[in-house]
């Protein structure tokens, strides 16, 4: 029920992000027993790098607190969908934050708004609508597979944001989003293989005074026939692009500066022997530090073309 | 065609994004003589009045007055129907082309038409699309270009005599489009991709308190806030600027509901937490006000002046004599509005806040040191620079200090597409500066 | 004849750079007299926004020198394809260092290499092929524009470098590169609007040992249609690549640092004015430095799509 | 099949690239016993020996041994025609294919063969299709996936059992790829559009005279600068470096004929430079040997040993004895090879450089200091760090020193595409360092 408001203390039921580092999250259920394989009840203990957590042990505890694995220690954090999509478990590809914030603020999403989502897939986008749009609005979210609907929509229940949303499983493509949806969509947003199908859905699904509309394909040529299907219609604005976000690693660098100057000046016989000596000492110690940051080695070089388009207000909808 | 009466109408007092093709511009419509200049365009815009927003007009030239750069032509707008937008493509059948351009000479003399000439027709044509075709007509190159060339000269005619302006109702996407491309420094250099993520990273939502620290950005950060802390909820923003008086006009440009501009509560940073510290209701009326000192001597004050801010004007700058302070401003009854605005804001600080925002031109170390005590554990920390030292700085501070995990340092790159029929590419030019976010979780 | 190698003082026929900053750079022919649109021979005056240079002047002069300008100062610079990209007259659009580099490397061009260009435009990568490849290779270079191949030929004489060069006025994609350039090239560069109409061509120029294909396109179907071609006709390693250069100014960024310690401690009423006196003048006061850099506001975001292929040795090539 | 007599022929003593798909090596054929690893696969080369470059071959298993991280299979190599390479799609002749993956259950026990099976199979047949096709057979769900996700699956699979290798001379660019994938430190961070870039802004060409400070790339950058001064032309390049040994292996992959190599002279920066300075003759056979200390803790070495580079090995970390110095090395006649190199390397720096390129894990401002004055005028420098503050540092100084002019300080971002019939997108993954490049031009 964590994913309702902000709230300050663990609840049995919750959903915990058990964060151990940058790189380990995990999301984990605050009950204290779970059912095995076998049928048994048991008490729930999560297993992470770091030892064993008695999950029972963290209900009650303020978020944000420090907790004892059994070789080391844990922070307990409220989950928020930025960290869920880190840690929710994959049924499909998923969008990431960046992706998913530039489609939030180009569909002009704000408590009270409507918004259709197809397909639900994990469910990591459908998260930052339920957000954005709560305790207003609603989100009409679709899929055309029947166990990822049925997941997403319990998910939804124990998320305690099931209110604001209806999960749906149908095929968009063929069969829109249904009559009952007609002019009540605020944005529609597609993540779908053949987004130009279901453009003329989302044209109906568009309220009569206008709305927004997104499609994020991993292929140009999907941007393409859904670009000139939406300017069929007489969607405008349209606008096709990409966002790429960098991590800046920080890092204290030490760097070696060499002197070269003193070879210029001759030795006499004497001071060779200890000059040699020294140089030797010395010269790989004169260092100097910087803090600073690099890319990692590997980036992101592509997750999808986001194609923005307005449909503008007052443009007639023939019967289809 | 349909009319919706769920279409908000343009009343006076609003602000309105008038669009000509691909240029935007904030304008108030304050008053029926109101005027609106569109580089060498005057519009008149009473005729706006109760029509619907997302309407388009024509621009019909009255006359042409003599400018310091050139003629200045006066129109007035009338509301047009969608059939007349047209593409002038369609309209002029141009249809003859050469297939590559390797018989065009460009010597500078093609348009056999003089500029006044072409001034001239511009005052007998109220129609773009008979200027382009007598331009066209007049050119010696036209049909010998290809079709690519030819449309590229067509949409740069089109755009030059277009005469068409669409109204449409602010909203924080419009205006960050428009702040940003004014001036990138308008909006603190926070573009398009950073703001999305700021507001995802703060988590700010429906249900709440939040704490923004911002030093400049016309009002669109506290109003991109707002406008995601939503009409009709219970969430609540405190809005803390360096200046003597809050940059409001993207907030006033949003027309939200009063009950949801309360929630915003804007006062002084040095104001607020010399309130909240020396606190008490008792030490306010007996100390005399300090006036912190105006840091940022880079400020910008909002370009259009907006009478609604002198309401909220705080005498920070302006020393205060002993017995005013005591007796209250302008020897009035109540406490001055900046006093109760302090107070409201320390009320919610005392309550600790679940997100904070910094997005400052300052070095934002001493500023997350006062603010981060004010947050509960477990919420979102987001820093905005558009100086990467700062923030690598201040990620060292925050990780030494152990009170916030999860630190992330980020930027982005973002890339707009022309999507067109065998003419696909990335677009030429690209910004080049999205600046940087330090994002992180608060910790007990 | 200032492009063929390395030389140490202007003489009379020089191509010279005039380098008066990073953004004002001219290059001038150092020649005492040119003639004017009357037909009357003139002394060489170059004017600049410093004021003008008797070109007479620097004749002589070694390269690297400041010279005198009537109301300033710059300074002569031998050009390099590098510096002529940044000031040669613009005949049509022009491919820039960051991508010719790729080009060069990708097509493993070194001295003695043989290389097909089409079209040679205006002759700015023409350049940096001529530099690779001399003082033992061979360009061969297409225009199907008449003029600009001739001013071309016209332009590799001045700079020295005709020896290595030749320039053909020829509709490649129409008619190719000629019977008598069939194998005998190491590598061949397209920019053309409709490079997959050439690629044949490039097959039957490209040495039976094998050889390095190229083509620039600024849209993706350029591209699409090039790769089919290169496929079709037995051609590997095929790689599409974009290559940006970002530019990092850097500067000394002056940054306030504000102290809000002090207003946790309570004033007495003696300290009161002075402090607050104190705090105004000392509060802005506080700034730290930065040496840093930034990218320019705005940026290259886009040239064109390079499309390398390698054509492996042996290929039977049908007489087509 | 036509052959080709200017095709050169694979030699004993060759580096050779073996190409599997897009996995490339560099490897040394050093004798017809040399064997080359290819992950789990051992190849022996001996029936490379005189086929033409570019040929390919099928890898045909002799043995299975066990090994540490699983079976090692070993493999004799046959010649084998173009027209075996056909694609294992046609050969298989796959065509039912689901529309989506609506219907697909990943319960992770799809394929119905264990791998016990796959092993067994693997040795029966030679043949990668075989192996795949009878994958493919026992895979549940391969028939309901997509045409695309079966594609992918093929390739997947065709990637690990593809039987065939080609065998290709190495080259700069071949090499840089082999390098930079295996690991970007061995050529400190020098991606291809920087390596590219250092080549172009350094002008370095037939003609000329250039210097190399680098401190450690396998002997690629200077393999590249000496690729491009080129066979018979009258181009030197002076390369220093900071260890005992120069880095070579780049160098001698090249195979270049030896009127070039030797136009290469490899000194120790601190060995010449002291030469330099202290310079003539008659104290170089008077003083004692200074040995410049080990100054690059980072140093890589070479990962392949090459015998070859004892040839050139200084004796710059041994004390020598003061009478095996001035009788010469080992007490052999003449002085040491490296002695002799840094003579003909002070001769070209008394002569002065056309161009100076430093590619230093140091801080590049001292060694600046020290290699600029070598420099004529109006003359690129080029510098290479990734770290971009030491740059920016250098900036300033080359800047306030007015020594050198159109400064310049730059990075790239590089992209590359798959461009496929409706699945064209930029590669998911792109390198996120090119490292920066500092450009400028000297003045008198």
């Amino acid at each position: 029920m964590s994913f309702l408001k902000p709230k300050t203390h663990i609840e049995k039921g919750d959903v915990v992000i058990l964060y151990l580092s940058v790189s380990s999250m995990h999301a984990i259920e605050a009950v204290p027993e779970i059912v095995n394989k076998r049928g048994e009840t048991i008490p729930h203990i999560f297993q992470t790098n770091y030892g064993s957590l008695k999950v029972e042990n963290i209900i009650g505890v303020e978020y944000g607190s420090k907790v004892e694995l059994s070789k080391g220690w844990a922070h307990v954090l409220q989950p928020t969908p930025e960290l869920w999509t880190q840690t929710l478990p994959h049924r499909t590809q998923i969008i990431y934050t960046p992706d998913i914030s530039m489609i939030i603020h180009q569909l002009e999403v704000r408590p009270g708004a409507v918004v259709i989502e197809s397909g639900t897939g994990s469910g990591s986008l459908s998260h930052y609508f339920l957000r954005a749009l709560k305790p207003t609005g609603h989100l009409h979210t679709f899929d055309f597979h029947e166990a990822r609907a049925d997941q997403a929509r319990e998910e939804f229940r124990r998320h305690g944001i099931a209110d604001f949303v209806t999960v749906y499983h149908r095929d968009v493509c063929n069969l829109g989003f249904g009559e009952e949806l007609d002019g009540k969509a605020d944005a529609v947003f597609l993540d779908l293989p053949a987004p130009d199908l279901a453009v003329p859905h989302a044209f109906k699904a568009l309220k009569l005074s206008g709305g927004r509309f997104c499609s994020f394909s991993p292929c140009i040529e999907q941007s393409q026939r859904c670009i000139q299907e939406l300017t069929k219609l007489g969607f405008n604005e349209i606008v096709s692009l990409e966002v790429l976000q960098q991590e800046n690693v920080v890092k204290t660098r030490t760097l070696p500066v060499i002197d070269l100057e003193f070879l210029k000046l001759p030795k006499t016989e004497e001071t060779t022997a200890t000059a040699a000596n020294a140089e030797e000492s010395k010269a790989p110690k004169e260092v100097k530090k910087y803090l600073t940051s690099s890319n990692p080695q590997t980036l992101p070089g592509h997750t999808g073309f986001l194609t923005f388009a307005t449909l503008p207000p007052n443009i007639p909808k023939a019967d289809e | 065609m349909a009319t919706d009466t769920a279409t908000p109408r343009i009343q006076l007092g609003d602000y309105i994004v008038i669009q000509r093709q691909k240029y935007t511009k904030l304008q108030k419509f304050g008053s029926l003589d109101t005027t609106a200049t569109l580089g060498k365009e005057t519009l008149e815009l009473k005729s706006l009045l109760d029509q619907p927003y997302g309407s388009t007009f024509k621009m019909c030239v009255k006359e042409t007055k003599p400018g310091k750069r050139g003629a200045q032509r006066q129109h007035s707008l009338e509301l047009c129907s969608e059939t007349e937008l047209r593409s002038t493509r369609e309209v002029l059948g141009i249809s003859s082309s050469g297939a590559d351009n390797r018989d065009i000479c460009d010597d500078g003399e093609a348009q056999t038409l003089k500029p006044e000439d072409i001034a001239q027709l511009r005052e007998e044509c109220n129609d773009s699309s008979k200027i382009i075709e007598k331009l066209v007509e007049n050119s010696k190159t036209f049909h010998n270009r290809t079709e690519y060339s030819q449309e590229k000269y067509l949409r740069k005619k089109e755009k030059k005599y277009f005469e068409f302006v669409q109204i449409r109702p602010p909203t924080i996407r419009l205006m960050l489009d428009i702040f940003y491309r004014q001036d990138a420094e308008k909006v603190m250099g926070i573009r398009v991709d950073t703001l999305s993520q700021i507001i995802s990273y703060s988590g700010v939502c429906g249900f709440g308190s939040y704490l923004l620290y911002e030093s400049g950005t016309n009002g669109l950060l506290p109003a991109a806030m707002l406008n995601s802390i939503g009409a009709g909820t219970e969430g609540t923003l405190v809005h803390m600027h360096p200046g003597n008086v809050p940059q409001k006009q993207a907030l006033l440009a949003l027309k939200l509901p009063l009950e949801q501009q309360q929630r915003c509560v804007s006062v002084n940073l040095y104001s607020v937490l010399r309130e909240f510290y020396q606190g008490g209701e008792a030490k306010a009326t007996t100390l005399p006000l300090e006036e912190p000192s105006k840091v940022e001597p880079e400020e910008s004050q909002p370009e259009t002046p907006t009478e609604e801010q002198s309401e909220a004007i705080e005498p920070i700058t302006k020393k205060p004599k002993l017995d005013e302070a005591q007796s209250g401003r302008d020897g009035s009854k109540g406490p001055p509005r900046w006093h109760l605005e302090n107070k409201r804001a320390t009320a919610l600080m005392h309550a600790e806040f679940d997100s904070l925002v910094v997005a400052a031109k300052e070095h934002p170390s001493s500023i997350l040191q006062a603010l981060l005590p004010l947050v509960k554990p477990s919420r979102p920390v987001v820093v905005f620079s558009t100086c990467k030292e700062l923030l690598q700085e201040t990620y060292m501070e925050l990780k030494t200090s152990g009170k916030v995990t999860g630190l992330h340092l980020t930027s982005n790159w973002l890339r707009t597409y022309q999507i067109l029929p065998n003419r696909t590419h990335p677009e030429v030019n690209m910004s080049g500066n999205s600046g940087y976010l330090l994002t992180g979780y608060t910790l007990r």
